[in-house]
């Protein structure tokens, strides 16, 4: 029966079909891999905020269930880096006027771009190693992991966010490499995607924030 | 020039050296390949413990030689230890439920024929592809080194709940590093599963051909991209309560470990957690992870029953729909798997009423499959026999959820076999069936050689029969009250309850036997089966416009532009019934 | 082929349902009070799920009876009225079960949960742990001794962790190992967990309440038929889970007193 | 060269050997182990979750946290040589735990360093043996009905505190000792450490419940010294 259950096959198999690639659709496909970076960070932005809105939720039901929770005063280092992280996203908001500009504002736009990029590099920094002094000070007051609920969120919070900072920094430097490079193929949508992404680490930092502070 | 730069711009180069071309390779097909073969690979373990579990329940005193070489304390003298058969249990759900009915109809088929569906070159990040792979692999190695660590696996349960999973080695055997090694594992899984979500969520908003709108994909695509939604919430879920649990057990946090625990006479050095928090964070996942399991199958199947009615579905926009409110429905039900869990009571009546709702969107699916068949003229081989059966499962499986539904039945049903026979069917067998026609019915894409239907239809009766065998006694089981997750029956009312244990296991080793002609029909075709055509079932979606196996960049660098729906079957066209999407003659309308 | 399919899954279909019709395999009859409407909702359902059941698996076995493997190129037809009528028959059959069971079916979980114990309830503390249940009476003083999980000693029958040294309220609670109570009283269970998450179930009682560490949960219930039923765990909760278990004895009153003279005399 | 060396060194260890191991007409210490006061009354065990045990007994068997005798005698009581006697080598013999109608026989287990340890299950239903070791490695194993027995051994000394996790009331209690001078006391709370070389020692007596005590004694040569312990009894 094995034979008669399917076409055989036609030899020869005929050429493929479709059409030779236009000119016309060089250009969306070129916009299909942009877009497809594009709509790849806002998917990927989509989960990280799955994951933080899971544990900030499990944060507040700890909260209700246990007698043992005890508030500690976040260390106000804090909010220098938080500056530094918004300062960031300003500066990187002028590397994105100097580059992506068309036509360029000034001849010398790349390399002023990039000057704002480094900017935004140092300033993500900055907040990364005033993370860490913010752990330093607490573990110092001799808060620790799991010294209390509290502290144990706290630590948990701060330590996937400043991963994601961390990535988006490696992110970041690619980009200046590519840059600098002068690479043309899709420098620009990755160049998005990172603007996006890291505008991004500076909201969900604010939210965080403000869950930490909270006093239920 | 310009095309070329487009070129590089997104697709990658020819792979070069085996490595590219086999191991390392950033091709969609090769990675579904490889998806495929770890779930291949996962449920073969899968099937050995389960039939170890049910040797042991009905034979408990007989000696299983050869086991003590495997775990020398779990089965001394070939005999199962309580624990050893909850180490068994434990890798079988969490074998099956993540690296089978989550890795084969979702990433192994979705990342081979998805692309190729929509008529692009590849995925949108190819790099990005590759990686969830082997971050999949490393969890999959991480998760079976339990086995061999002197700890032995864990004995939680897949559910794994908390505070048992939590405490550490006081719990039990295998709570120790065995333990550790599962959050691990699974912790990797999510990143690999929400890499691959992305990935597909991506290529399926932004590389389709020109003309293929969104409503121009086939069921299945349709199916993939709705999983992929599904997944990247699911396991953007279970990632931090993994990291929660881990952190728990190995930094002496308490995230779900209350105060004042005495266990192995020893008071737990914890306060203030709450074991309902890890519930309603994994069952947050855990409904939803049914879904994944089931919707590929389900477009799957739809796809394979067109194909073989040769006449559209009554709408294939109904089942859409039908996904999408199931897909929605999932994540206001995860409280039905806590009705007496201790839950606030009036939620339960919250929970219970979209569960019960989910019934009628996939009663409108069965329903549209079933009137699809009327009138139609069903060709029957292997793909269309398990697509068949998939329906006739699917419905088994899913009346049992009527009673589950509900609270007060809950009451008498929870955790009892009539649990386990309701979400092996539905969840289990009927995605599986999903599996085994998609691979009779792209086995020849795949590889470029049919396999031999002689041997695959023979496989289907095996099965189709085996399987109600199995699991319909379930039920009965469960309806006397017989509880689930015991390593032996000691309680006065299981003893009349044995022969039909008895059935259960006989049958299991039956079905499982059976699945040793699918595996050589796997090997035989793969060398000596019949070459397959370009287009042997008379298909028309993109698939069937390209050698099999298809090059390596699909479309031989040109980009196909799709002038129809996606099942232009009963029409009168030039080359028979059919229309392909890609093809410009004009469609019947 | 298709018509092998189309009888095979006739007979499937049909000895699936013969042990179900026949009442093959059903719970023990109920002995509590609000099991009854437990027993009718699940009869109601049965008898909706095994019409579902039976009538899909015909209509697809008649299908594809009727439908396969016709002569080439047949006339292909479609079922009048479509999908509308599919849709709409679902939702007005569907709806209308989903209705039933889901809104008004809820009056036996209301029974169990939405109805507080009655004040003169007999109290007892019920406590699992790995693997055993223990239960405890409150003694003539009617007051349990408090729980102090560091003064817990198995070894010496002291699974609660009480302190009879310094607390008197607990040199007279009684603890037992089988949970004996009076017939048509109610009992007021305080379910309480000694290390990892347990289930009380008995399945003559209709009861079944998961006990969740750090969670004080409670049931109640009244037996009304004299016997010995089995309690037993149903929560994973460890090695010994299939072995976790104890005996609900419901006795007549003065028994019941007799019984709790004979324990107290052992303190 | 070499060899000479070796020979030597193995004369040397059998001399150490020959002045350590017990020398048979040595001094003997012997005594009883008494209580004053109340002890708390040992409760009868409800086995009924597992009738295959619990039909073993015509009345329920009790507790053994503190078994007394006639005339305030305390059993169970491990009383050994804590210093004074040198380590000395196991025996070849393994020392035996049965697991025999839910209960551990016995239920004080005593034996040395590195002397194999064997435990049987003579029940019809599957045992659970954790030893809660805290100076010793801990295992946690369950033995089914026919299996082979669990052997094992422990290389330093400790008092290990032993439960079954499927059975809560089963609690024995596994003696490591460094020398072979041990008893345990009898019903009459008696014991006798015989064999022992003149010199000067520290006699322990360990009870699970009530803790140690030591008492010196000093022996020149085959005499008898008696030595008794009165352990304070608690209620509760």
């Amino acid at each position: 029966m094995s034979s008669t259950i399917y076409q055989p096959v036609r030899t020869p198999p005929p050429a493929l079909r479709g059409s030779p690639l236009p000119a016309a659709r060089v250009a969306k496909v070129l916009s299909g891999a942009e877009g497809a970076s594009q709509s790849g960070i806002w998917v990927g932005i989509f989960a990280i905020t799955m994951s933080f809105a899971a544990l900030t939720s499990a944060l507040f039901v700890r909260q209700g269930s246990g007698a043992d929770w005890t508030h500690i005063a976040l260390p106000s280092v804090l909010y220098a880096n938080t500056l530094a992280l918004l300062l960031s996203s300003a500066t990187l908001q002028m590397a994105r006027r100097a580059i992506t500009a068309v036509p360029p504002v000034e001849p010398r736009a790349v390399p002023v771009g990039l000057g704002w990029l480094m900017a935004t590099l140092g300033l993500g920094s900055v907040f990364v190693a005033g993370q860490f002094e913010a752990w330093r000070q607490l573990a110092a007051q001799g808060l620790y992991l799991a010294t209390n609920p509290n502290s144990s969120f706290y630590y948990v919070l701060t330590a996937m966010h400043g991963l994601h900072v961390l990535a988006g920094i490696v992110a970041l430097a690619l980009v200046i490499g590519r840059i600098a490079a002068s690479r043309a193929t899709s420098r620009k949508s990755t160049f998005e995607a990172t603007a996006t992404y890291w505008h991004f680490m500076g909201i969900l930092w604010i939210y965080l924030l403000l869950v930490l502070r909270t006093k239920l | 020039m310009e095309e070329t730069s487009a070129q590089q711009a997104h697709v990658h180069a020819p792979p070069e050296g085996f490595l590219r071309k086999y191991v390392f390779s950033l091709d969609h097909k090769v990675i579904g390949k490889q998806y495929y073969a770890l779930g291949l690979l996962a449920v073969c373990m899968g099937m050995v413990l389960s039939w170890l579990m049910r040797f042991h329940l009905v034979w408990p005193t007989t000696r299983i030689p050869g086991l003590e070489l495997l775990s020398k304390a779990g089965a001394p003298g070939g005999i199962i230890t309580p624990e050893y058969y909850l180490s068994l249990l434990t890798m079988h759900g969490t074998l099956m439920v993540f690296f089978v009915l989550t890795n084969a109809p979702f990433a192994a088929f979705g990342n081979y024929f998805l692309p190729i569906q929509i008529g692009a070159e590849d995925m949108a990040f190819p790099r990005f592809n590759m990686m969830s792979f082997w971050t999949t692999l490393v969890a999959f190695l991480v998760l079976i080194l339990a086995f061999v660590i002197p700890d032995g696996p864990p004995i939680s349960g897949w559910t794994s709940y908390a505070p048992l999973s939590a405490v550490g080695k006081d719990a039990g055997p295998g709570m120790g590093w065995g333990m550790n090694l599962w959050a691990i594992s699974i912790a990797i899984f999510c990143i690999g599963s929400l890499l691959g979500a992305l990935n597909f969520i991506a290529t399926t908003l932004d590389l389709r051909a020109k003309g293929m709108t969104l409503m121009r994909m086939p069921i299945c695509t349709w199916a993939w991209f709705i999983t992929s939604c599904i997944a990247l919430l699911a396991f953007a879920v279970l990632l931090p309560a993994c990291i929660l649990l881990i952190l728990d057990r190995m930094a002496g946090t308490s995230f779900f470990i209350p105060s004042g625990l005495v266990i192995s006479d020893r008071l737990q050095p914890h306060s203030g957690g709450s074991p309902l928090l890890w519930q309603h964070l994994f069952w947050f996942f855990g409904h939803p992870e049914v879904y994944i399991a089931i919707l590929p199958s389900m477009g799957i199947v739809s796809h394979i029953l067109i194909n073989s009615m040769r006449k559209p579905l009554l709408s294939a926009r109904v089942i859409i729909y039908s996904m999408m409110s199931i897909g929605f429905l999932s994540w206001m039900v995860w409280g039905h798997h806590m009705f007496v869990s201790g839950m606030n009571p009036f939620s339960s009546l919250l929970f219970s009423f979209p569960t019960l709702t989910i019934t009628i969107p996939a009663t409108i699916m069965t329903l549209i499959w079933l009137g699809s068949l009327y009138g139609a003229n069903i060709r029957i081989n292997s793909a269309s026999l398990f697509a068949l059966g998939f329906i006739s499962m699917f419905v088994s499986g899913g009346v049992s959820g009527f009673f589950l539904a509900q609270p007060s039945i809950d009451i008498v049903l929870h955790a009892t076999y009539f649990v386990v026979g309701h979400f092996h069917m539905v969840m289990g067998v009927a995605s599986i069936f999903g599996v085994f026609a998609g691979t009779y019915f792209w086995f020849g894409k795949m590889t470029g050689r049919m396999m031999n239907e002689t041997l695959g239809q023979l496989h289907f009766w095996l099965t189709f029969i085996g399987t109600y065998c199995i699991f319909m006694p379930f039920h009965y089981l469960g309806l006397v009250g017989n509880i689930r997750r015991y390593s032996a029956f000691v309680n006065d009312f299981t003893g009349p309850l044995m022969p039909l244990h008895k059935f259960i296991t006989i049958a299991a080793l039956g079905t499982g036997a059976a699945q040793l002609i699918f595996i050589f029909n796997l090997i035989y075709s793969r060398y000596k089966g019949a070459p397959a055509p370009e287009n042997p079932w008379s298909g028309t979606t993109l698939e069937w416009s390209i050698p099999s196996p298809p090059p390596w960049n699909n479309f031989g660098g040109k980009h196909p532009i799709v002038y129809h729906d996606p099942y232009q079957y009963d029409v009168k066209g030039s080359k028979g019934d059919y229309i392909m999407q890609d093809s410009p003659e004009p469609s019947a309308g | 082929m298709g018509k092998l399919f189309a009888v095979v899954l006739v007979v499937i279909a049909l000895a699936s349902a013969y042990p179900i019709a026949t009442r093959m395999y059903v719970m023990p009859e109920d002995i509590s009070t609000h099991g009854h409407a437990i027993d009718d909702q699940l009869s109601d359902t049965m008898k909706e799920a095994g019409f579902s059941f039976l009538g899909a698996q015909l209509v697809l076995a008649f299908f594809v009876f009727k439908f396969a493997q016709r002569k080439e190129g047949a006339k292909l037809t479609h079922l009048p009225g479509g999908a509308k009528l599919v849709v709409t028959v679902a939702f007005i059959i569907v709806g209308a079960e989903v209705f039933a069971l889901g809104v008004l079916g809820q009056k036996a979980w209301a029974n169990v949960y939405f109805t507080p114990p009655r004040p003169d309830a007999l109290q007892i503390q019920a406590q699992a742990g790995q693997f055993a249940f223990y239960f405890r009476y409150a003694g003539v003083d009617g007051k349990f001794g408090a729980i102090h999980p560091d003064k817990i000693d198995e070894g010496n029958q002291n699974f609660f962790g009480l302190d009879p040294a310094n607390d008197i309220e607990s040199r007279d609670d009684i603890v037992s190992g089988e949970l004996a109570i009076p017939v048509n009283r109610e009992i007021h269970l305080l379910m309480h967990a000694k290390d990892v998450g347990h289930s009380f179930y008995v399945r003559e009682l209709r009861i079944q309440q998961d006990f969740v560490p750090g969670l004080d949960l409670s049931v109640h219930f009244t037996a009304t038929k004299i016997g010995r039923y089995e309690i037993v765990c149903t929560q994973l909760c460890g090695l010994g889970h299939y072995n976790m278990k104890a005996y609900l004895n419901v006795m007549a009153q003065d028994d019941f007193e007799k019984w709790m003279k004979q324990k107290a005399s052992e303190l | 060269m070499r060899t000479k060396h070796l020979f030597l060194a193995g004369v040397a260890i059998l001399a150490a050997v020959a002045t350590t191991s017990a020398v048979p007409g040595g001094g003997t210490v012997t005594g009883k182990v008494t209580y004053e006061g109340t002890p708390a009354k040992q409760k009868p065990i409800d086995m009924s979750k597992e009738p295959s045990c619990a039909k073993l007994y015509a009345t329920p068997p009790t507790t053994e946290t503190v078994v007394t005798g006639p005339n305030n005698a305390l059993e169970n009581v491990v009383v050994y040589i804590s210093a004074g006697a040198a380590d000395e080598p196991p025996p070849s013999q393994s020392a035996v735990l049965t697991q025999k109608g839910c209960r551990y026989l016995p239920h004080v287990l005593a034996f040395q360093v590195n002397q194999p340890l064997e435990i049987l299950n003579e029940d019809q239903t599957s045992h659970n043996i954790h030893p809660l070791a805290k100076i010793n490695r801990e295992w946690n194993k369950s033995q089914p009905p026919g299996t082979p027995p669990i052997v094992d051994k422990y290389d330093k000394m400790e008092f290990i505190p032993v439960k079954c996790n499927v059975h809560p009331w089963m609690h024995g209690t596994f003696a490591v000792l460094k020398n072979s001078h041990y008893a345990i006391s009898a019903e009459d709370g008696g014991f006798k450490l015989p064999n022992l070389p003149a010199g000067k020692y520290t006699v322990t007596a360990y009870h699970e419940s009530y803790g140690e005590q030591t008492q010196e004694v000093t022996l020149t040569g085959s005499e008898t010294k008696s030595v008794n312990f009165v352990f304070k009894a608690r209620p509760y």
